[in-house]
C-alpha cells in the first residue's frame, strides 16, 4: 500500500500517562509502540481486541485526538492529526472520523431528547440549514441502522433499549457522512439478543455505505463475525495481527491462544475444553513495567530471553507475531 | 413554575414550612415601606414596653417600636444576602466552570488559591477590613466585599461536578455533534450544575446574613442602619439582658430563625425537586 | 426432595414520587425447583427480573420491593423452611452463609476498602462459627484458601491492592468457607477478562463438584451457561419462559425467544449471518398483555395478545410457556 | 513510604504554605488600601477614644505603628520586613494597652478559646457522627426521627442566635447558668476544685451552643454519607453474609463514612472558629473573640491585625495537623 492508499495510519505510537502529581507521579506506558494501517481503497472492519487494561481504548482516544500521542504519529489520509488546529480544522476532521461510545446509557444526556443530537449534528456540519431540512437527513441516517425518525422523535434515552440507543448513536455518527467510525466496545453493555443488530449495522456500513470501522472490543466472537483484519493487544502492545481467519483460526502467539481458548463457546458439547488450569496474575498492573515480553510471567512456553529481551515482530504464516518462538534461527 | 410550586406544596412538608416562613419574611420586609416609624429616629415611643397588642415585639430602650425596626432589619438583611450571593455566584460559577472545563495548569493554579481560601478563616479578615472602612461602607459595599470572600467553597463544588460531567460520554457526543463549548456548558452541563448553584446561592445568603450579624454585633457595620446584627448590638450596648428587656433580643432571634430556616428548607426541598435523578423519576425513567 | 421449591412467586416494586406511583412487576408468577447437587443457570437480559428473583429467594427483601404472592420452601437437612416468614434473627444466624451464601454482582467492590482481607474473613467466621482461637481461625482460612489454589498472603492485603479476578475469587472463597447448601452467584464474571473469567468459573465448578451442593448461577452470558450449567432457565420480562437441561436448551429450544437468543450468538469459526430480535424488552411498569413476548415475536398470533401462556411440560425436565408450543403438543 | 511523602505529605505542606502566604499577604495589603495615612489616623482615633498618653509615648506609638504597618523603605523592603517580624512571632505592641505586646494578650486569651473550642468540637463531632450513622442505619427508630427534625431545624441557625436563645432561656427565665463570663468578676483564678467547677459552669452555655449547632451539622452530614454507604456493595455484602447490624455499623459503615467527615472537619475549622469568636462576645467569655471585641471598642488596630494573622496561621496549622493524621484512618492513602 502506498501512503495515499491509507485512510488511517498509526506510525509506532506510544502514550505515557503520568499518574499522580507533575513532579512525583509514576509513568505508565498505556500504549507502547503500536502501529497499524487502514486501507482507503476498500472499506474494511479492523478489530483491535484485548482485555481491560490492554490499551485499546487509549488507542481509540488517541485517534480521536482526545489527548496527544507521546511518541509517533497518527496520519489521517496522509496528514498528521496533531497538526489540526482551530475549530474549522477540528470540524473537518470530525466530519470524516466519528465515534461510537461504549455505554449507550451515557452516550446521550438523560435529560435531553435523543433526536436533538442528530438534528444538531446535521445543522452544525452544514448537512442541513434548518430543522425542517434536517429531519429527512436524520430519518435517512436512522433508516440505515433499522430505525426511523418517528420511532425516535420525542423520545428520551431511558425510553429506548440499550441496543436501540446504540443504533441511534451510530446513526448520529453517520450524519456528517464520515469515512471512518471508531467504535469503542459498542456492544459490551448491550443485551445479547440486541447485539447483533448493532454488529450487523457495521457490516452493512462497510459493504453498502463505504464506511470503514475500527472495531474495538474484548469479545473475540463478534470480532470474528464482522472483521476483516484483527490486532490483539496486551499491556499496550500489539502481540499478533493479521486477517481474522488467520489470527483467530490458528493463533500463534501463546497469549492469543489462551485468549481464544478461554472464550466460552455457546455449545454445551465442548464443556470439557477448560480442563487445563491456567495461571492468573494477582497484580496485573505490574505487567506494564515488565522488561522483555509482557506475557512472560504467564506464558506456558516461556524461555529465558523472554524475560530479558523484548520480542521482535516476526512475520509468519500470514500474520505478524511479537514472540521469540517464531524468530528465524539465523542468529 | 406555578405547577412546580403546587406539586411541592402538595408533596413536600419541608417546602410547606419553607413557604410559610419565607412568605412571612417577605411580607415583613415589604411592609417596611409603609412603616409609620423612621428607623433613624429615636425616642418615638415609650421606652422598654414588653410585647403587647399595640407593640407586638415591644419597644426598646432607645424609644423605638421593635416590630417596625425589625421590618427594616429583615429588608436590609435580605438585600445584603442577595448582593453577596449575586457577586459570589458570578465568581464561583466562572472559576468553577473554567477550572473544571479547562483543566490542566489553569485548574491547578485556580484550585490551590481556591483551597487556601476555603480553609482560611474569613471572619478575622472581614473584621480587619470593616474596621478600616468603618462608617464609609454601606450595605451594598459590605455585600460586595463579602461576595469577594464567599465563593471558594461553591467554586470547588461546581468544579468537581463539571469534572465528572466532562468525563461522561454525552459530553464527548456533544463535541462530535460539532457543538461549541458554550453550547455544551449551557445545554449539557448546566442542568446538572443547577441544583448546586441553587443550593449554594441560598447557603451563601445564609452565610452572608450571618456574617453581617457577626460584624454588627461587634459594632463593625453601620450601626445606624437597622439589621439583625445591629439590633443585637444595640441591645447589648443597653445591656438588655441585665435590664430584663428580653424581647429586644428575642425579636432578632425569632426573625432570623424564621428567615434562616425558611431559606434552608427551601434549598433542601427545591434541590431534591430539581435534582436530575428526581427529574428522571418524574419523567418516568 | 428438591432443595428449593418456588411456586407462583410474585414480587413487585412499588414506588411513589411527587404523586406519581409506579408498580414494577419484576418477578411475575415464577415457579421452579432447585435440586441438590446441580448447577442451575438463570439467563436473561438486563432488567428481566433475574436480580430481583435472587433477592427474593435469598430472603433479602427491602422496600420498595415486596412479595405479592407465592411460596418459597427450602429443605435443609429434612427440615422445611419458608424463607419469606423466617424471623430476621434466625435468618441471619442460621441460614445466611451456613445454608445460603452469595457471590454478588460487582464483587469488585464487596470488600470493605479500609480493612484487610483477614478482617473480612474474621467477621464472617466469627459470626457463624465463633472461633475464639486466633491460630485455629488462621489455620481454617489458610487451609480453605490453599484448597482453592489461592495464595494465603492475600489475607494480609487491602482490597485496593488486589486485582479484580483475585477479589472475585476471594468472594468465592468467602462464599464456600462453610460448605453451604446453596451458593447464589449473580453475574460473577461479568466485569472480568475472559481468561480470568475462565479461572473463576473453573473454581466455582470444582467447588461444586467437590462438595455436591447447589449453585444458582445467574448471568446474561449464554456461553457461560453452556459451559457451566446443568440446567438453564430463560427469563423474559419477569417470567420464566423456558427451562430445561443445558444440552436441550441449546440443542432444541422451543420458545421463540430462546430460539432467537441462541441463534443470534456468534461463534468463532462460523461467519454465518446472525440476526437480532426486533424491538426492545418491555418496560415492567407497563408490561404487554397476554404473552409478554408477543410484540417482538415473529410468530405471534391473536391468542398471544390476549392470554398469558401457561407453562407446558414437554419432557420430564423440559418445559416452556408458549401458546405455539401448546398447539404443537396438542396436535 | 517515599510515594506517601511525595504524593501526600509534600502537596499538603505546600498548600499550608500557600494559605499562610496568602493570609499574611492579604493582611499586609489591606491597610495599604486605606486612603488616609493609617498611622496618623490611628493615633488620632486613639486620642479621641479618650486615652491619655504623654508626648513621648505618642512618638513611641507613631514609631511602633510605622513599624507595624511596615512603612519604612520601599514596598518590597516593607513586605520582607513584615515577614521577618512574623517569623520572630512579633506582632507589635497593642495600642490600647500600650506597650503590652499583642502576642502576650493573645497568649492570655487563647487557652480559653482553645479549651472551649476543642471540647465543643470533639463532643459535637463524635456524638453527631454516631447519631447520624445510627439514624440512617436504623431508619425506623422514633427517637432518631425526632433528632433528625431537630437537627434540620438548628442546622441553618448561626451559633450566636442559638447562644442568645440559651441565654434568654437558661440564664434569664430559668437562671440555671450564669449569664456570662468564665469566672465571677474580680476573683483571681487558682487551681482548685472550686475554680474548675466555676469555669465549667460558666463555660456550659457557650459550649452547649457550639455543641447543639455543631452536632446538628455533623449529624446531617453523617446521615447522608451513611445512606450512600449503605447501598455500597461491601455493606450489602456484609448484610447477606449475616453479620450482626452492630458490626456492620461499627466495622463497615462508620470507618468509611468518617473519612469524609475528617476532611469535612478540616475544611470547616475556619468557620467553626469564627462562630466561636462571636459566641464569646454574647457570653462575655474571656477568649479571642472577646479580645477582638475589646480591640474593636478600643480602636486597637494592631491588636486586630495580630488576631487576624494569628487566627489564619492557627487555623491553617490545625487543618494541616488534621490532614496529617488522616492517613491513619485510610489505608488507601497509606499504601499506594
Amino acid at each position: 500500500m502506498s501512503t495515499d492508499a491509507r485512510l488511517l495510519e498509526l506510525d509506532s505510537i506510544s502514550k505515557v500517562f503520568h499518574i499522580g502529581g507533575a513532579l512525583t507521579g509514576e509513568k505508565l506506558t498505556a500504549v507502547n509502540n503500536v502501529g497499524f494501517q487502514l486501507r482507503s481503497d476498500k472499506p474494511e472492519v479492523f478489530t483491535l481486541a484485548g482485555e481491560s487494561g490492554s490499551g485499546k481504548t487509549t488507542v481509540a482516544r488517541l485517534i480521536l485526538r482526545d489527548f496527544p500521542v507521546t511518541e509517533g504519529k497518527i496520519l489521517y489520509e496522509g496528514s498528521d492529526t496533531t497538526r489540526i488546529r482551530g475549530r474549522r480544522g477540528t470540524m473537518r476532521f470530525m466530519s470524516e472520523v466519528q465515534p461510537v461510545f461504549q455505554n449507550p446509557f451515557d452516550t446521550f444526556n438523560p435529560l435531553r431528547r435523543l433526536v436533538e443530537y442528530l438534528i444538531e449534528t446535521a445543522l452544525n456540519f452544514g448537512i442541513a440549514s434548518n430543522r425542517k431540512q434536517a429531519e429527512p437527513v436524520v430519518d435517512d441516517a436512522l433508516k440505515l441502522v433499522g430505525l426511523s425518525f418517528d420511532e425516535v422523535n420525542l423520545r428520551y434515552p431511558h425510553e429506548l433499549s440499550g441496543g436501540q440507543i446504540q443504533r441511534v448513536s451510530v446513526a448520529r455518527a453517520l450524519i456528517p457522512r464520515p469515512k471512518l467510525i471508531i467504535a469503542d466496545e459498542p456492544v459490551s453493555m448491550v443485551d445479547a439478543s440486541l447485539r447483533m443488530a448493532i454488529v450487523n449495522v457495521f457490516k452493512r456500513l462497510r459493504d453498502e455505505e463505504n464506511v470503514s470501522v475500527l472495531y474495538i472490543t474484548h469479545d473475540l466472537a463478534t470480532a470474528y463475525y464482522i472483521s476483516d483484519r484483527i490486532a490483539i493487544m496486551l499491556r499496550g502492545q500489539i502481540v499478533e495481527t493479521g486477517t481474522v481467519d488467520n489470527v483467530l483460526g490458528d493463533p500463534k502467539h501463546p497469549y492469543t491462544r489462551i485468549l481464544k481458548e478461554s472464550v466460552p463457546q455457546p455449545i454445551p458439547e465442548v464443556k470439557g475444553a477448560w480442563a487445563k488450569s491456567i495461571a492468573l496474575s494477582t497484580m496485573e498492573v505490574r505487567e506494564y513495567g515488565r522488561i522483555g515480553c509482557k506475557f512472560a510471567g504467564r506464558c506456558p512456553n516461556v524461555m529465558d530471553k523472554c524475560r530479558k529481551i523484548e520480542p521482535p515482530d516476526v512475520t509468519t504464516a500470514g500474520r505478524v507475531v511479537k514472540c521469540h518462538l517464531y524468530e528465524p534461527e539465523s542468529e | 413554575m406555578l405547577k412546580v410550586i403546587r406539586d411541592l406544596l402538595r408533596y413536600d412538608g419541608r417546602f410547606r414550612v419553607a413557604f410559610i416562613f419565607l412568605l412571612a419574611t417577605f411580607i415583613m420586609s415589604a411592609i417596611s415601606y409603609v412603616s409609620p416609624q423612621d428607623p433613624g429616629r429615636t425616642f418615638q415611643v415609650p421606652l422598654d414596653r414588653s410585647p403587647s397588642l399595640q407593640y407586638p415585639f415591644g419597644t426598646n430602650s432607645r424609644g423605638q417600636d421593635v416590630f417596625w425596626w425589625m421590618t427594616f432589619a429583615v429588608r436590609n438583611s435580605l438585600y445584603l444576602g442577595l448582593i453577596t450571593a449575586a457577586v459570589s455566584r458570578v465568581i464561583a460559577i466562572f472559576v468553577g466552570l473554567t477550572a473544571g472545563y479547562r483543566g490542566g495548569y489553569v485548574d491547578r493554579i485556580l484550585m490551590s488559591v481556591n483551597d487556601s481560601f476555603v480553609v482560611m478563616p474569613v471572619l478575622p479578615l472581614l473584621i480587619l477590613l470593616s474596621f478600616l472602612f468603618r462608617g464609609r461602607m454601606g450595605l451594598t459595599g459590605l455585600g460586595v466585599l463579602m461576595g469577594l470572600f464567599g465563593w471558594p467553597w461553591d467554586a470547588r463544588l461546581i468544579r468537581s461536578q463539571v469534572l465528572s460531567l466532562k468525563e461522561r460520554s454525552f459530553t464527548r457526543t456533544a463535541q462530535y455533534c460539532g457543538a461549541k463549548d458554550f453550547h455544551i456548558t449551557i445545554f449539557e452541563h448546566l442542568p446538572f450544575v443547577l441544583p448546586i448553584v441553587f443550593a449554594t446561592t441560598i447557603n451563601n445568603m445564609i452565610w452572608s446574613i450571618g456574617m453581617e450579624v457577626t460584624l454588627g454585633v461587634l459594632g463593625l457595620s453601620n450601626v445606624t442602619l437597622p439589621t439583625i446584627g445591629t439590633t443585637i448590638y444595640w441591645a447589648n450596648a443597653h445591656q438588655a439582658m441585665v435590664a430584663g428587656i428580653w424581647w429586644w433580643l428575642m425579636a432578632p432571634v425569632v426573625v432570623s430563625v424564621v428567615m434562616f430556616l425558611g431559606l434552608y428548607l427551601l434549598s433542601q426541598s427545591v434541590n431534591e425537586y430539581i435534582d436530575p435523578r428526581t427529574r428522571l423519576r418524574r419523567i418516568g425513567a | 426432595m428438591p432443595l428449593l421449591s418456588v411456586k407462583n412467586l410474585h414480587a413487585y416494586y412499588r414506588t411513589e414520587a411527587y404523586g406519581i406511583s409506579r408498580t414494577v412487576r419484576a418477578v411475575d408468577d415464577v415457579s421452579f425447583e432447585l435440586q441438590k447437587n446441580e448447577i442451575y443457570g438463570i439467563a436473561g437480559e438486563s432488567s428481566c427480573g433475574k436480580t430481583t428473583l435472587i433477592k427474593v429467594i435469598s430472603g433479602s427483601i427491602k422496600p420498595p420491593l415486596r412479595i405479592e404472592g407465592g411460596t418459597m420452601t427450602y429443605t435443609f437437612d429434612g427440615r422445611d423452611v419458608d424463607i419469606a416468614s423466617v424471623a430476621p434473627e434466625v435468618m441471619r444466624r442460621e441460614i445466611r452463609w451456613k445454608e445460603i451464601s452469595y457471590v454478588m454482582q460487582g464483587s469488585m467492590s464487596i470488600l470493605n476498602p479500609v480493612r484487610r482481607v483477614r478482617r473480612i474473613f474474621r467477621h464472617v467466621v466469627d459470626t457463624h462459627q465463633g472461633i475464639d482461637d486466633k491460630r485455629k481461625f488462621e489455620a481454617l482460612c489458610r487451609d480453605h484458601l490453599k484448597k482453592l489454589g489461592l495464595p494465603p498472603d492475600i489475607l494480609q492485603a487491602y482490597p485496593h491492592q488486589l486485582s479484580g479476578g483475585m477479589k472475585q475469587r476471594i468472594a468465592i472463597a468467602l462464599a464456600t468457607i462453610f460448605r453451604p447448601s446453596l451458593i447464589i452467584a449473580d453475574e460473577p464474571t461479568t466485569a472480568l477478562d475472559v481468561v480470568v473469567q475462565r479461572g473463576v468459573l473453573q473454581l466455582l465448578k470444582d467447588i461444586q463438584a467437590e462438595s455436591s451442593n447447589t449453585v444458582l448461577l445467574v448471568t446474561h452470558d449464554m456461553a457461560v451457561h453452556a459451559n457451566v450449567a446443568d440446567r438453564v432457565a430463560i427469563m423474559y420480562a419477569g417470567t420464566i419462559v423456558e427451562e430445561g437441561p443445558t444440552e436441550v436448551i441449546f440443542g432444541a429450544p422451543q420458545h421463540p425467544y430462546t430460539q432467537h437468543l441462541i441463534a443470534s450468538l456468534p461463534v468463532i469459526g462460523d461467519k454465518g449471518t446472525r440476526s437480532a430480535l426486533p424491538g426492545a424488552p418491555p418496560n415492567l411498569a407497563s408490561p404487554p398483555s397476554g404473552c409478554r413476548f408477543h410484540p417482538r415475536c415473529p410468530m405471534a398470533k391473536e391468542i398471544c395478545r390476549r392470554v398469558v401462556p401457561s407453562m407446558i411440560q414437554l419432557d420430564t425436565l423440559h418445559r416452556a410457556a408458549c401458546h405455539l408450543v401448546g398447539e404443537r403438543e396438542e396436535a | 513510604m517515599r510515594n506517601f511523602i511525595l504524593r501526600y505529605l509534600l502537596p499538603r505542606l505546600g498548600q499550608y504554605l500557600v494559605v499562610i502566604f496568602l493570609g499574611v499577604t492579604i493582611t499586609y495589603i489591606i491597610p495599604r488600601l486605606s486612603p488616609s495615612d493609617p498611622v496618623e489616623r490611628q493615633v488620632a482615633e486613639i486620642m479621641v477614644s479618650g486615652a491619655h498618653f504623654g508626648p513621648e509615648a505618642i512618638a513611641h506609638m507613631r514609631d511602633a505603628l510605622t513599624d507595624m504597618y511596615g512603612l519604612r523603605g520601599s514596598p518590597i523592603e516593607q513586605y520582607l520586613a513584615f515577614w521577618a517580624r512574623m517569623f520572630q512571632g512579633d506582632l507589635g505592641p497593642s495600642l490600647s494597652r500600650f506597650p503590652t505586646p499583642v502576642i502576650s494578650l493573645i497568649a492570655r486569651a487563647l487557652p480559653w478559646t482553645l479549651g472551649l473550642l476543642i471540647t465543643a468540637v470533639m463532643i459535637s463531632w463524635v456524638i453527631g457522627n454516631i447519631l447520624g450513622a445510627y439514624a440512617s442505619y436504623y431508619e425506623k427508630s422514633g427517637i432518631m426521627k425526632v433528632i433528625d427534625v431537630a437537627s434540620q431545624a438548628v442546622r441553618p441557625i448561626p451559633y450566636y442566635i442559638v447562644a442568645v436563645i440559651f441565654l434568654i432561656v437558661f440564664a434569664y427565665f430559668f437562671p440555671i447558668f450564669p449569664a456570662g463570663g468564665a469566672y465571677p468578676v474580680g476573683r483571681r483564678i487558682e487551681m482548685s476544685i472550686w475554680a474548675v467547677q466555676t469555669i465549667l459552669r460558666h463555660s456550659a452555655l457557650p459550649a452547649l451552643s457550639l455543641v447543639t449547632v455543631g452536632m446538628g451539622a455533623w449529624f446531617i452530614g453523617m446521615k447522608s454519607l451513611t445512606s450512600n454507604i449503605i447501598s455500597e456493595d461491601y455493606v450489602v455484602y456484609a448484610e447477606v453474609t449475616g453479620l450482626p447490624q452492630r458490626k456492620i455499623l461499627y466495622g463497615y459503615i462508620m470507618p468509611n463514612a468518617l473519612l469524609p467527615q475528617v476532611t469535612g472537619l478540616a475544611l470547616n475549622l475556619g468557620m467553626i472558629f469564627s462562630g466561636a469568636l462571636i459566641l464569646e462576645v454574647v457570653f462575655v467569655y474571656p477568649g479571642m473573640g472577646m479580645l477582638t471585641y475589646q480591640a474593636v471598642l478600643a480602636n486597637d488596630y494592631s491588636l486586630i491585625m495580630g488576631i487576624a494573622i494569628f487566627s489564619i496561621v492557627g487555623v491553617a496549622t490545625a487543618v494541616l495537623i488534621l490532614d496529617l493524621i488522616y492517613p491513619l484512618f485510610d489505608p488507601r492513602v497509606r499504601h499506594q
